[in-house]
């Protein structure tokens, strides 16, 4: 018997808490099939945000920080020149990464630290039930955006992807998704080069990845993944949106 | 008089919600009240549980440890709470869904087939309003008359045909509460 | 060569991901509840499987394993 | 007046809105959530400002600035958000500009849990920022208290124009109970003639900053400043005192816990145990004089101090207390609630050793 | 006699403290100038920052708010929402802004608020003696970059305006320099156009003003001058960064 | 041993790469910037890590990355940027995060002025982040001593697994005083098997977090932590008796204006006072135990607290005097430092009121 | 059509801008210094002076007055 | 022995480096020292000043009310200054710059007209060390020979040139100290 597909060793063995369909689980395993490809999780430091990954260390087999709210960037930054030799990356959500630690990111991009960040926009707040987020649509609706949000009250959703791509430090950019196979394909070919040039050294990586919340998002998965191609996929286009030599 | 239950099931269950009516209808009867909620950490599914006190003084704690009866919408409700009630109290049991009986033998047990009544009234979503009703008619904490008067408020506009569907169901529970 | 499908059932969510990109169409999520509470999902004609790894690839828990002999 | 059952913290939200807070500008956290959620909702309703702002520290300053243009607003969050508040506080405090900052505490330290705690207690009432200033804090036991503290909050911070925080655990941030919306009548309060809300015909214009570069003028401030802490201290102070006319033994607790202690008190006075409850309602004034009083009647033998934290009001306590009679502690932390009958026993050790 | 020039009603009487030369003082009465010409000193209200310019509010005629460093954006936010009709801005240095500050102007940029941030690119820290900012260029010496800004250390230096061009609620970014008279000139032009979009609603405006610190820098006024337009100039580039409609 | 003479800001910086620092993490502020400034070159130079943060927030998150990953790290700010480090301050007594945080005081509330000052007692030993936690609080009033302290802050911190902040007065970080470079006995310290830094072979992987999301986990780890603190309290308590054999008045106070005391009691001794002066080393854990003693000494007549604060370490002297005698205080603030004259004048009142 | 040109010299920082913009180059530094120990600014030929005010739009001071009669 | 001198004056008359001078040469003889500095609000001119101590005993208050020695290199310093000084103190003052007299009786005044010696010996920037020299020369605080020793070692490799220089201004304050 050969396996043609088991769980990752990047992973352990417990159960994850995430919601069904939820898409947290589908990019931990894609990160963890990277560095075991690479043949990194012995290496390999992880740092986890507050928001629905709170708990990534839990899943994850190779060495985990959780940051506090937004200083994922920051808290890579001492990790990764402390151990430079070593991959390191951040996992944020949009309220963590493009809310409270958006000067965070935006640092890290600029100085071209050399880590690669996930950045896993689901356009929500997931954790704490549903508010918005700086990525949240116009129109979408959310807690503390009831009616839905509009650009007079909170102004156009945020592309991080394409800001950070104005700092030279940020050396590779891509949007991925991950609501179908192919999709999948991409993002964990993103992912596999974002750890590359971070090992050699380029600068700052960055991989966003549009992310159905079905829970807070109030749909059904499928819906939700529709949602996201239709809604999201128009708003945050995929693709590379910078890939530069190194800094 | 005093009652202070709890009422725990899945988060859909509603157990929060015939909580939070609990309340109304003691203020209706203006008698002191407080609720008090306790969720799992998970975002969807899970149990959860409700602190209701029910009392004609001001409350102090508002958690209890012996509760004076437990509800009980599911399996997992039952076997964490029915060791905490108070001797001499009552647990009420989702018999549709719950196969176990109450072991102790020091409290009263009254089983309620929530979940078969609210189907046989063509919602299964009104099994808690079943068991409401059940509580209020087996404690005699509160009038049947408070709560219909509420239910009737409760559902106004297009919601409003709601309202003989839940009385129904209240009603359904009130008998079960009285013959236990 | 026989393809051989398993699914860890007690920790399927049903959320249908697996079920949604079969190119075979022979996923599906069971009738009966898991632990979870959630209908786990099940290949309903293993024969058929071509191995393509498109439902454990998805599969956000991480519950499928295929092998061939 | 009519009973309304409410929410802890949408009655906080609404409490807000009716004592005439114009704006509110918070940043999401469990458990405290509804606040804003109330208020995205609510504020623009009644013709006011709600902007979800980036982080807390954004949130505090943008409370800053309407309250330096002479707005009555608000900002909440729990523990690791409030954290990134005391920057902001303390500079509202140097800039006498008055606010309300309300912190329903989880458990810490850290991101620590989502359940109801009291770990902030020293943040609240020593101050978390630098320098020296203080803030009325105000922590309710109750949701009418809630409410009705909340709208003093706005007129105490308007009196002193100092920041104000309304302490409350996650219990009575989550809990619901039934309110009366009174009829308040609210202080006679000084005009905001300070604020930079546009110079139009004044004849000079209003600057607001706290950079006192020269030590004099900065050590001067502060004499000001503490002269306006005396005041506070001497007008804002309250406390309940529950069972306490013949108590022989006094627990000690605020916010939930004193709700916890008088259930304990009148069981333990079922058991011959003369036991009362005093609970401070503003933390910061301490209720040092009264309790100190209390400490030196002859009758009284013994104090528990009950908190959800491991024992940071007990330092006010023993302030008062002096060594006059023994203080003992009892605490739960992390997000745990005491029981009443852990409460009991405590005591009962406690009476053990004076009888 | 009828007045060529004297000094803008936008200005007390009092003396700055500013160092001899310093643009602090030119871009003060430039700003004075333009509210007094919109006859707005008795609505305007101003927001300085912690720097050099901590003590503005001693030196406008007009209402000011001195902001923790970092934060006037949020400052900002707060007074022009909930004084809708008067004309606010933030003054703010490159620590403040583009430092510890940088979420707080992306953020105020991304809603869109409506009003008008006047930043002063110095590339360098003054008020605390000579530190490096996001702005300082490679090579340029700073006392934490005694041996000059190196990329691999500190990153290459942010373009803001650029960086916040990408965001749709900045309606207008401009960069300018007051080290000669035409330029002061089309800074004045901006920092009117700035106003002016403000006041009709449009959304985020924002003027970025290179400016010479001669004490800091260690040189000469004119020298500084030199080098502020061959080298700032040359990184930073002078011109409408953005103007698009209203969003 | 060769005697050289130092800044105090540049010498807790060298002293801080001498005690096996390895990486620093800092934001400008007035009156510490000479110790980002000696870092940024002198860090590389003996191959550690120097980054000039974003901001305080950003810097005190490094340095807990870079302590979660197992190196010895530290940050450094003045006031209004501790205030913004006390989130991460609470982390990483959370996560048990050795770590190290210097504040050089300046005059407060807000941005203050730029002078020394005491004004951040409170936050630093009653921790002015959310939740149940100390840290270990070195306060220097030499040159030599914040070296000393400063290395030993080190082996503190790695002992413990606990944030350890040294906290000085703006004076001690501006003045320039003779020192040695003592040959240190370093702590035997214990292994860090915890830290993130690759799981390489390791059969589990290591995971640094403080969200404990069951409260009674939360709890537990809240116990944990309160064994440490306990522990902390044991061993690390110093402090320092001045002229205090014989003394009658006792004067209490740390850093600078302990110094200032010394002088005075000198003085004082000339005019027939026998004064002493107190002078705890670390201000938290405090010297209760050695102080209460003292109180309790028949020929001890009376207490005066002297800082450059309104007065906050005085509610640790009040709780150790616990009214035995009588307490008062004298404090200058906002920059100002108290003369030796205000010092003598305060204290023969003070004995004026005994005698 | 004269030219007045008036210095607030008290408040002058010697920082030679006005020197630097006048394009006619008639301000200079005086030798002398000022109260706070600068060389301030002052114009050497009031006749030749065109009142373009480059020099009063330039001092980050504010302190150059021009007016004509 | 205790000396504890202000020494003031402009931002760039380096006060505070012959401060230093004084607490390094002190410290090489084996005495106990301090150096506390005081900076006005601006950033690039202002005045300065640094209180020094020097002692054979531990150094409490490192400030002082009633210095025993002022040194006034501006007119500003010793306008601030004078009255400070401790009743038989000493007031030192640099004549070239300020016009004024020292108006105390109760204290002694050195002039020593510093700038005029440091032009004479070809460099401004010496002044200060004219000033070192007067006082050293005058109070006996510290040995001569410790600050030329101390001189030598502080100028090496490009800027040991000028060694002589400060050595002959050091001198030419030393007998202005001398003489007073
Ligand atoms: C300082 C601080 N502020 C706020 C919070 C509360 N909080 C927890 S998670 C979260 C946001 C989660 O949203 P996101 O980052 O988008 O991640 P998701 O949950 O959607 O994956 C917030 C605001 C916190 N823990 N700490
Ligand atoms: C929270 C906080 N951190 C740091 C400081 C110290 N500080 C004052 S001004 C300043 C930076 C000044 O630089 P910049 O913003 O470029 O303005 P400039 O002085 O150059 O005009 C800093 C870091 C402070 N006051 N508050
Ligand atoms: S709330 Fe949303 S983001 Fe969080 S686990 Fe559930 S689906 Fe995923
Ligand atoms: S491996 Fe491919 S064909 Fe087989 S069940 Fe999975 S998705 Fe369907
Ligand atoms: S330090 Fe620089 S920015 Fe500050 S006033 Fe002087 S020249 Fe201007
Ligand atoms: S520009 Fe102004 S300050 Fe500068 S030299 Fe001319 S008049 Fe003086």
């Amino acid at each position: 018997m050969t396996t043609i597909y088991r769980k990752t060793k990047g992973l352990q063995d417990t159960e994850l808490h995430y919601c069904p369909g939820c898409a947290h689980g589908i990019v931990h395993k894609l990160i963890g099939e990277v560095l075991e490809e690479m043949d990194a999780l012995g290496a390999a430091i992880g740092i986890c945000p507050v928001g629905c990954a709170v708990f990534a260390g839990n899943y994850f087999s190779f060495d985990t920080i959780e940051a506090a709210h937004g200083r994922a960037p920051a808290v890579a930054t001492a990790v990764k020149r402390t151990h430079p030799t070593q991959p390191v990356f951040t996992y944020q959500g949009d309220g963590d990464l493009a809310s409270i630690g958006a000067a965070e990111i935006v640092h890290a991009a600029m100085r071209g630290e050399k880590f690669t960040t996930i950045f896993i926009n689901n356009a929500i707040y997931g954790m704490t039930g549903g508010q918005m987020a700086p990525t949240t649509l116009i129109g979408q609706k959310a807690t503390t955006a009831p009616l839905g949000r509009t650009k007079e009250q909170a102004g156009m959703p945020i592309r991080v992807a394409e800001m950070l791509s104005t700092l030279d430090g940020c050396v590779y950019a891509e949007r991925v998704c991950v609501t179908d196979v192919p999709h999948l394909n991409k993002a964990k070919k993103a992912l596999k080069k974002a750890f590359a040039r971070q090992m050699a050294g380029d600068g700052f990586t960055f991989v966003e990845v549009l992310a159905a919340c079905p829970t807070n998002w109030g749909m059904e998965i499928e819906e939700a993944n529709r949602w996201l191609m239709d809604n999201m996929a128009a708003y945050y286009p995929l693709g590379v949106i910078k890939d530069t030599e190194a800094m | 008089m005093k009652k202070e239950v709890i009422l725990s099931g899945f988060g859909g269950q509603g157990v929060m919600s015939i909580g939070k009516n609990l309340v109304e209808a003691a203020v209706a009867e203006d008698l002191e009240a407080s609720w008090v909620p306790s969720y799992g950490p998970e975002m969807r599914g899970g149990t959860a549980n409700c602190t209701v006190i029910i009392s004609d003084e001001r409350i102090g704690a508002p958690l209890v440890e012996e509760p004076s009866e437990v509800v009980a919408m599911n399996r997992a409700a039952l076997a964490k709470f029915e060791s905490r009630v108070a001797p001499g109290g009552t647990v009420f049991v989702n018999s549709s869904i719950i196969p176990d009986k109450v072991t102790r033998v020091d409290v009263k047990a009254v089983y309620v087939p929530c979940d078969e009544i609210a189907v046989e009234l063509g919602n299964a979503k009104v099994a808690n309003m079943v068991m409401l009703g059940a509580y209020v008619a087996a404690t005699g904490a509160l009038k049947p008359e408070t709560i219909e008067t509420m239910i009737a408020e409760m559902f106004t506009g297009k919601k409003a045909k709601l309202v003989p569907l839940n009385l129904e169901a209240l009603h359904r529970g009130l008998e079960c509460g009285k013959s236990a | 060569m026989a393809i051989h499908l398993t699914f860890r059932q007690d920790r399927c969510k049903g959320c249908g991901l697996c079920v949604a990109v079969c190119p075979k169409h022979i996923l599906a999520l069971e009738g009966g509840t898991n632990v979870k509470g959630y209908h786990p999902a099940a290949c309903t004609d293993q024969a058929a499987c071509i191995g393509c790894a498109s439902c454990a690839k998805m599969c956000p828990d991480s519950i499928i394993t295929i092998e061939k002999d | 007046m009519k009973r309304e059952i409410w929410k802890g913290s949408e009655a906080i939200a609404e409490a807000a809105i009716r004592a005439g807070c114009r704006c509110f500008f918070g940043y999401p956290i469990t458990p405290q959530n509804e606040i804003p959620e109330y208020m995205s909702y609510h504020m623009p309703q009644s013709g006011g400002v709600f902007v979800q702002a980036e982080s807390e520290l954004a949130a505090v300053n943008m409370v800053y600035g309407a309250a330096a243009s002479g707005v009555r607003a608000m900002t909440s969050s729990s523990s690791p958000g409030v954290s990134l508040k005391q920057e902001g506080i303390s500079y509202m405090a140097a800039c006498q500009l008055p606010a309300v900052v309300v912190n329903v505490m989880r458990g810490g330290p850290g991101l620590g849990s989502i359940q109801p705690a009291q770990g902030d207690y020293f943040q609240a009432t020593r101050g978390g920022g630098n320098g020296d200033y203080r803030t009325v804090v105000l922590a309710p036991a109750n949701i009418q208290e809630a409410v009705d503290l909340t709208q003093e909050a706005f007129d105490i911070a308007d009196q002193y124009r100092n920041p104000v925080v309304l302490l409350a655990d996650g219990l009575i941030g989550q809990m619901m109970e039934p309110i009366v919306w009174k009829e308040r009548t609210p202080r006679t309060l000084p005009e905001k003639t300070w604020a930079a809300c546009g110079r139009g015909g004044r004849d000079h214009n209003n600057f607001i900053t706290s950079l006192l570069i020269d030590a004099p003028a900065c050590e001067a401030h502060n004499l000001d400043l503490a002269k306006k802490t005396a005041e506070m201290e001497k007008n804002e102070c309250r406390w309940e005192e529950i069972l306490l006319d013949d108590a022989e033994l006094v627990i000690v607790a605020y916010g939930t816990p004193s709700r916890v202690a008088q259930t304990a008190a009148e069981n333990l006075r079922k058991q011959g145990i003369k036991a009362g409850v005093f609970r401070p309602i503003t933390v910061w004034p301490y209720p040092y004089a009264r309790l100190r009083e209390i400490a030196g009647l002859d009758r009284v033998k013994t104090f528990l101090t009950v908190e959800m934290s491991l024992g940071q009001m007990l330092d006010d306590v023993n302030l008062a207390v002096a060594e006059r009679k023994p203080v003992k502690f009892y605490g739960r932390c992390g997000g745990a609630i005491p029981h009443v009958s852990e409460v009991e026993q405590a005591a009962v050790e406690a009476w053990k050793e004076v009888k």
